[in-house]
């Protein structure tokens, strides 16, 4: 299956890309499955995406976590913690 | 409800008489701005690069303000929230909920504030002497946005 | 600090504004404004008439606002109290509260309303399709003035 | 000693009275001993500045309680609780 992955803020600057296709085994996953094959490129994907990293990630526009179930087709959106307001 | 996402300032005063105007069933206007500042964690700030995440944000700040309608009764709701590149004084967001009795105006504006701070997809570059940098995110934002739970 | 007594409206838009313009300390403005509704218990009201006590009223209003400086961090605050004849949708009171962060502007503006609801030598006076009638003090302003102590 | 003694909204209309000066004999005394004289009048004084009445006062424009002093050219207001913002 495909999963599109966007990046914002510091994330996106540090990994110098906005977006992405991803393919993974299956037709379902957990989201983990998408940061375990990114953290798996090396630095500065590996620290940037690390257990203490704090980043947080959104399913479909929704915040979510590492439980959150993916399909093809799906969106998935990785950035540092929200600072607007 | 009224939840726009945009570069352009907008008007406080004409935001509140929105929420109120012909509505004699409102009994209070809760409102809040903020502002960009002129110094963050001790450092001199001159400009303010708001970025967001466009297919997320109205739908995340949607759901904060359908959440405060669940929780408060309020008679109408109005968020509006700045983009792109800000400077010291520019207004950044506007809060305004309108009710029949203060109590829920403020609760639910607070509300909508500290949710919106630890969950609507936005973030702040400050430029300073130094150059850009990424505004922190704050632990006191988090437990702010905690006490609702 | 600018705290006002007077029959003639006011603009909350321009009041807002004052309390941030050239102040780039400001990050935050929490505001309010109280309006006159057509039903109070369940009547009819066509018009409010607000009496007050003129040698306290500022006095009264003066020392709320010094006690909510005392317990945050304020960069300033405006309230502003309409007396005389007024009718549904009317406005009848500004608070407008100004600091560096938004949680001390939530809980100051909150604060100086409650404590105004119940300290501030202001009577209302309904008129409705049975005549005229005093409205009645609410246990509930007293327990939203109870918890700042 | 001579108070100055205001009324206002309800009270004042009950009263039929917006103003008056009392006199009270030596030269201090608690707020209380005004609401006893005025009591003594009979109705509505008696009834409106009962003990479960729930009226407020203010000395010299501080809102006040019965065991408030005062004396000789103090202003006393008497008025139901407040209702404004």
């Amino acid at each position: 299956m495909r999963i599109k992955v966007l990046y914002f803020a510091k994330l996106r600057e540090k990994f110098g890309v906005e977006s992405e296709e991803i393919e993974l085994p299956g037709d379902r996953a957990y989201a983990a499955a998408i940061i375990d094959l990114l953290r798996r490129r090396g630095e500065p994907w590996a620290r940037e995406l690390g257990l203490d990293a704090g980043y947080r990630m959104a399913v479909n526009q929704t915040l979510a976590g590492l439980v959150t179930p993916v399909r093809d087709g799906d969106e998935v959106a990785i950035f540092p913690p929200v600072t607007g307001g | 409800m009224k939840i726009l996402v945009q570069e352009a300032d907008f008007d406080p005063g004409a935001e509140i008489a929105a929420l109120h105007a012909s509505q004699p069933k409102v009994g209070a206007v809760a409102s809040f701005v903020g502002l960009v500042r002129d110094i963050n964690d001790g450092d001199d700030v001159s400009t303010l690069t708001l970025e967001h995440y466009p297919a997320m944000t109205e739908k995340s700040l949607h759901g904060i303000v359908d959440e405060a309608m669940t929780r408060w009764q309020l008679l109408d709701v109005t968020v509006i929230h700045r983009v792109g590149k800000l400077q010291p004084l520019d207004r950044i967001v506007f809060v305004g909920v309108a009710s029949g009795h203060r109590g829920e105006a403020f609760a639910a504006c607070e509300f909508i504030m500290d949710y919106l701070k630890t969950r609507a997809p936005f973030w702040k570059k400050e430029g300073t002497a130094e150059g850009e940098r990424w505004v922190e995110a704050r632990e006191s934002d988090d437990e702010a946005a905690e006490r609702w739970k």
